[in-house]
């Protein structure tokens, strides 16, 4: 009885078929993906180095920042962070005089994401950055580079290859965790999904249809990541 | 002998690690052309000595100066030295070709890269004419068929010879060579030994760290033997090896053949 | 399985870690031990976070946890329950997986391949939801069903968080013990197989003690992280830990105080994951330990 | 207040017919949308949707993400403290339904033994908890009220409590017509079951309060509320 | 000489490797206290006629007989040859103890345990004997202080002697060692030749391949020499090195000093 029953028509694009909510659903998915990746990385560069090079201090927050965020569910730092983080942010702009400012569920995303990518960008970068051989920098050092001009032209590209497999694991985990942002009620794939299927009672189906987007998000992610790869281990002989 | 002038001269030098002290004051000058090679046996400090010329190592005590220009240290906190003026340090040492035992190539960069990288991006010279001189340094190193390939994929020996065209590149005051055949295969020996033992008959100032004691002896005008930190003997090469005074001596060259 | 048998290309002089070892973010086994915590800087700091502590002790509210002790603990319980169960379960399909991968032939290694890729490339809140929502409301269409002795179970919620934790689980495991199984050097087995050892044999007493061995690290990370996929079970109605502290949020309509608890009770839980695996790591030391 | 920019009305994300749901256009439809945008237009406020979890709805009230919640929520002491309430705006029976196989009463004896579903920190979790759950019943909570009536279908449930109308929207559906009939409604219990369902407001916002409570006063008046009323519902959805 | 009994015997082995024909013809038989020192060039099929012997590699002709029981092999679809039972060659392998090049130890297990895994669990040796037996074979090699350390914390030549110690554990008929010293360090070879030298003595039948010349020459009661994949040459030591037929053997053994 289920079997000949699947509505199709309710994947069209145009309502009243929900196909075109669920692409929207996957652009939005998408876009805090990539926002929240971009702020990972940011926050990744700055940790990894902050954690190499900084001072003790310095260090061991990195270090409770990085334990904490990856030992708790993502879930839970979700809802700390969305809430928190934006009551926080309204009271230090009620308390310098602005008001309220609006936060929209994107940039709250984005935001959550960054947090949570960072952390284990840090990782990556800083196992990165030590699996460049001595040699290399003491090089660069040796022919007079500053030590900006070396983290830029030595450090960075050299750590590149190892970095790669880290963060392009970590680009697959983002897109995924994207669908927690469905708790806070953000209208990413996860959340239209279950609307959808709410809705229209047809679960199989959307929830099928969400994983089939997911699966081809990932399969084009990981195409493109091979792509890069490649590029980025040319000085590398094969294994 | 005309009184050249001095390309490096080293004042009382001595750096400790902790509770050991290395090296225990040494004084060196090299003048422009001449060739010192450093001998000596494992872990008396010739790499810590080659590396305190140009400031890898921050020595104890003591001075160093390139073309007469001495590198400013100011006592730091633990009680070290540490250079007053980091851009002081990194200028001079853009005029210092460092030739690892190593290598250090960048892996990320080609070999014609690598050796434009410090004359473009520290010397600002343009790509263009960097990238002529360095075809034609790498020609001389017989490695002008590899100027595309990346390090890894270059036998030991080729890497080597890249490392020198790199230290060629900046058109450097003076060479510093630290070992630059002892991680080759004997048979690849050979190539590398015969680029430097060119750049000395050209009267390149050049100041080497090597246990192949024949090359030395053929290819230095002075030869530097160091034991327990300081120098135990120096002279020329005859004299170092034909004559050796101090029992040391005696005992490292029988021993090293 | 592909660099494995081949002459490995003679230029190689620089090499890569193999991809499995590339320096797990998720494997969180630096953290500091005991002596490390008495540096000066370290007291201060420990001294800020306990002022931060006793500041969220003292200005928050926290009269209702006599009330919830109880159903945090069973809640506890019950998380632990679901890790553990999932856990090993998942690491039991996870091992046939990543030996089919690594040694069975393609009608076998293919669809194992499938399976990793399928559940790793979707979120386990949709699989779950799949299951659950989807499966789930289809069973009770067929009578047989209904009838049959499984129907008690099924209707039940935790079949199926036990059910999508295991299969995630054993997916990402199993990506695991594949790098771990084609890790483990072909001479160690090749010597095994010297010695007379019958497949079976070899496969129990060398390679996959082998395999975990080399594989522990990772395999610590990974359970971490299914400690966190855990309080997604919370959305089909198992109530475990997660699902306390939200039920206490909505009553009490406190946002913070919950959570930080619920942020406090996964830090010890990972602490003590952690610790477990430490223990048994160390039982095997490696050089670069 | 920022009377420039148009006032976010919270909605709970997750669809609850007939009172809000959305379509595939991401066009928001039921009752209370409609209440809402009559509202609106008569205190002549700017007003826009925006979905929240049910679970985070109040926190979002909190920390300002949204200024109201017109989302079915119960004026109940304990809400009391952490947010305001505006004048109820209607006010309907709890109702228990089940699979038409099963034959009981929804009282404390028919429903002993049975396991029954509501929805997460609604009144109906705490009366269900208190009468059933004390009486020998399994209370069974799911986050969405869509999700309660999904499990009663597939027969994971043996009872359902909740709001009667959303039960009767369910029981009108497709699913719900061949599944489950209505058991009856439960005694009233002012305490937990609360005076009705009013707009969620954060403490202190008084000037929107009196607006709103105006408002609802004016449509209540003028007819408004009962025209569109008439639309989904045949009797008086704003109770005694 | 008396006829002692057959311990190895093997006939006619061929074996290629898809296109590549390695062995070609191979027959040599070791006899109860026989120790057969295989030398060769790289890459002349030694390894893989070592391998032949315990079927590590299964030869595409030919046949291999240990102590008189032919190990049974059946053609198999793709035209090679394939074991026929699989419990006859693990009977047979349980008693023939292989040294590897690069030790192989198992990793997760602490020496004794490497010594006391195939006595216990392949040839079913209650624990507490196989213990007894181990730590005497490891006071041996002596490497008792290091019973209960893990492969990964000891120098080559220990785990190589490791190793020597689990391949004894398991009485073995006879012994196969592949170049047992070619992965260790030159101070490091002379503990594990120590040690192969000392069960040479002891009569054991012993089928070495290995590099060192001068230790086939000592230790070995006979020497086969491996080109192009067949026998070029054997005999008693004297003979071979100080009589060679062989262009080619003349040859290798010049150029091997
Ligand atoms: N960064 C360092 N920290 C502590 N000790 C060091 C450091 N670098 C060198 N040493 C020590 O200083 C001594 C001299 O080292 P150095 O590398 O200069 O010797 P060397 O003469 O170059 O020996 P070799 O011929 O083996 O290269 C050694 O005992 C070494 O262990
Ligand atoms: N599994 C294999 N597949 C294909 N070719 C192989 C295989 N094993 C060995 N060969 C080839 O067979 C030839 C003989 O190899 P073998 O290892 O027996 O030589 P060897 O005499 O032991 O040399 P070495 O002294 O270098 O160890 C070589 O050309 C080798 O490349
Ligand atoms: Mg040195
Ligand atoms: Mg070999």
């Amino acid at each position: 009885m289920a079997a000949d029953m699947i509505n199709w028509s309710l994947l069209a694009l145009e309502p009243p078929g929900w196909g075109g909510v669920l692409l929207a659903g996957l652009m939005n998915s998408i876009k805090i993906a990539l926002g929240g990746y971009s702020l990972g990385l940011v926050l990744g560069t700055g940790g990894a180095f902050g954690k190499l090079y900084g001072g003790p201090v310095l260090r061991d927050l990195m270090e409770v920042y990085t334990t904490v965020v990856r030992a708790v569910p993502e879930l839970v730092l979700i809802l700390l962070l969305y809430y928190a983080g934006t009551d926080l942010l309204n009271r230090v702009s009620a308390a310098l005089g602005y008001g309220s400012v609006d936060i929209s569920g994107l940039a709250a995303g984005i935001f959550v994401i960054g947090v949570v990518q960072g952390a284990y960008s840090t990782e990556v970068l800083r196992g990165a950055i030590l699996a460049v051989p001595a040699g290399q920098i003491e090089a660069a050092r040796a022919f007079g580079m500053s030590p900006l001009m070396i983290m830029r032209r030595v450090t960075l590209p050299a750590m590149l290859p190892h970095a790669l497999p880290g963060l392009s694991n970590l680009w697959l985990i983002c897109t995924k965790d994207t669908a927690l942002l469905a708790v806070v009620g953000f209208s990413e794939l996860t959340l239209v999904t279950r609307q959808a299927a709410g809705t229209t009672k047809a679960y199989m189906l959307f929830f099928c249809a969400a994983g089939v987007l997911y699966l081809l998000l990932t399969l084009v992610s990981s195409l493109i990541i091979r792509v890069i790869e490649a590029r980025a281990r040319r000085g590398w002989a094969a294994r | 002998m005309t009184e050249r002038a001095e390309a490096i001269a080293v004042r009382d030098l001595y750096k400790r690690f902790g509770a050991l002290e290395v090296l225990k004051g040494i004084s060196l000058t090299a003048r422009e052309g001449d060739v010192i090679a450093i001998i000596g046996g494992s872990g008396s400090g010739k790499s810590t000595f080659l590396r305190c010329i140009n400031m890898l190592e921050v020595p104890s005590r003591g001075s160093v100066a390139i073309r007469g220009e001495e590198i400013a240290l100011r006592s730091d906190r633990l009680g070290g030295l540490t250079p007053s003026d980091r851009r002081q340090v990194q200028r001079l040492r853009a005029r210092l070709g460092m030739v690892f035992q190593s290598f250090n190539l960048w892996q990320h960069m080609t070999i014609i890269q690598n050796v434009i990288e410090a004359p473009v991006h520290v010397l600002g010279v343009p790509k263009a004419e960097a990238i002529e001189r360095g075809e034609a340094l790498l020609r001389r190193v017989g490695l002008f068929d590899k100027r595309d390939v990346y390090p890894a994929f270059l036998s030991g020996g080729q890497q080597q010879r890249a490392a020198i065209a790199r230290a060629l590149a900046i058109q450097p005051h003076a060479m510093l060579f630290d070992e630059p055949t002892s991680a080759l295969d004997p048979e690849l020996v050979g190539e590398v030994l015969g680029v430097i033992g060119d750049l000395a008959q050209e009267q390149r100032t050049m100041i080497l760290v090597t246990h192949e004691m024949k090359f030395a002896r053929n290819v230095a005008s002075h030869i530097v033997f160091l034991a327990h930190g300081v120098i135990e003997e120096q002279g020329p090469p005859e004299q170092i090896f034909g004559d050796p005074k101090s029992e040391l001596l005696k005992k490292f060259i029988s021993s090293s053949h | 399985m592909k660099g494995e048998r081949g002459a490995s290309a003679p230029e190689a002089r620089v090499t890569l870690p193999p991809e499995e070892s590339t320096l797990d973010a998720t494997a969180l086994t630096s953290l500091p031990r005991g002596r490390a915590l008495l540096e000066p800087h370290r007291i201060a700091l420990m001294a800020v976070a306990a002022g931060i502590v006793f500041c969220a002790a003292w200005f928050m509210r926290w009269d209702w946890l006599p009330q919830y002790a109880g159903a945090i603990a069973s809640g506890v319980g019950v998380t632990l329950l679901m890790l553990v169960s999932t856990s090993l379960l998942g690491f039991f399909f996870a091992v046939p997986i990543a030996l089919v991968q690594v040694t069975g032939p393609w009608w076998l290694s293919l669809p194992a391949q499938g399976f990793c890729t399928v559940i790793r490339g979707t979120p386990l809140l949709l699989q779950l939801w799949l299951l659950y929502y989807g499966l789930g409301s289809l069973f009770p269409q067929f009578p047989e069903i209904r009838q049959s002795f499984l129907w008690p179970y099924l209707r039940e919620a935790w079949p199926y968080g036990v059910a999508a934790l295991t299969l995630s689980f054993a997916a990402y495991e199993g990506e695991v013990m594949r790098g771990a199984f084609a890790g483990v050097p072909r001479g160690e087995l090749e010597a095994a197989r010297a010695y007379g050892m019958s497949r079976w044999k070899l496969f129990w007493r060398i390679w996959l003690p082998r395999a975990v061995h080399r594989a522990l690290p990772t395999l610590n990370g990974e359970t971490v992280l299914q400690l966190k996929a855990t309080p997604l079970v919370a959305t089909i109605t198992v109530i475990d830990v997660y699902a306390v502290i939200s039920k206490i949020r909505q009553v009490t309509y406190l946002t913070y105080e919950p959570l930080l608890l619920l942020a406090l009770i996964y830090l010890i839980l990972t602490a003590l994951l952690v610790a477990a695996f430490r223990y048994f790591e160390k039982r095997i030391p490696t050089r670069s330990a | 207040g920022a009377a420039a920019e148009p006032l976010k009305v919270g909605f709970a994300a997750e669809p609850y017919p007939p009172f809000a749901s959305p379509d595939a256009s991401g066009n928001w439809e039921g009752w209370e949308v409609e209440f809402m945008q009559a509202m609106c237009k008569q205190a002549k406020l700017e007003c826009v949707i925006t979905p929240v979890a049910w679970d985070g709805i109040i926190p979002a009230l909190t920390s300002k993400k949204i200024d109201m919640i017109v989302g079915s929520m119960s004026i109940t002491p304990e809400r009391l403290k952490t947010i305001d309430f505006s004048d109820k705006y209607y006010n309907t029976p709890t109702g228990v339904i089940g699979p038409k196989s099963e034959k009981f009463a929804a009282t404390p004896e028919g429903l002993k033994g049975k396991t029954i579903g509501v929805q997460v920190a609604t009144i109906h979790q705490d009366y269900a908890t208190k009468y059933f759950g004390g009486a020998g019943a399994t209370v069974k909570e799911y986050q969405t009220q869509d999700e309660v009536n999904a499990d009663l279908a597939a027969g994971r449930l043996d009872a359902v409590q909740a709001d009667a109308i959303a039960l009767d929207a369910f029981l009108k559906s497709d699913q719900g017509k061949q599944c489950c009939d209505l058991k009856g409604n439960v005694k009233d219990d002012p305490e937990i079951l609360g005076a009705g369902v009013g707009v969620g407001l954060r403490k202190g916002d008084t000037e929107l309060k009196d607006k709103i409570n105006a408002a609802i006063k004016a449509i209540r008046a003028d007819g408004t509320y009962d025209t569109f009323s008439k639309k989904y519902f045949d009797f008086d959805v704003y109770g005694g």
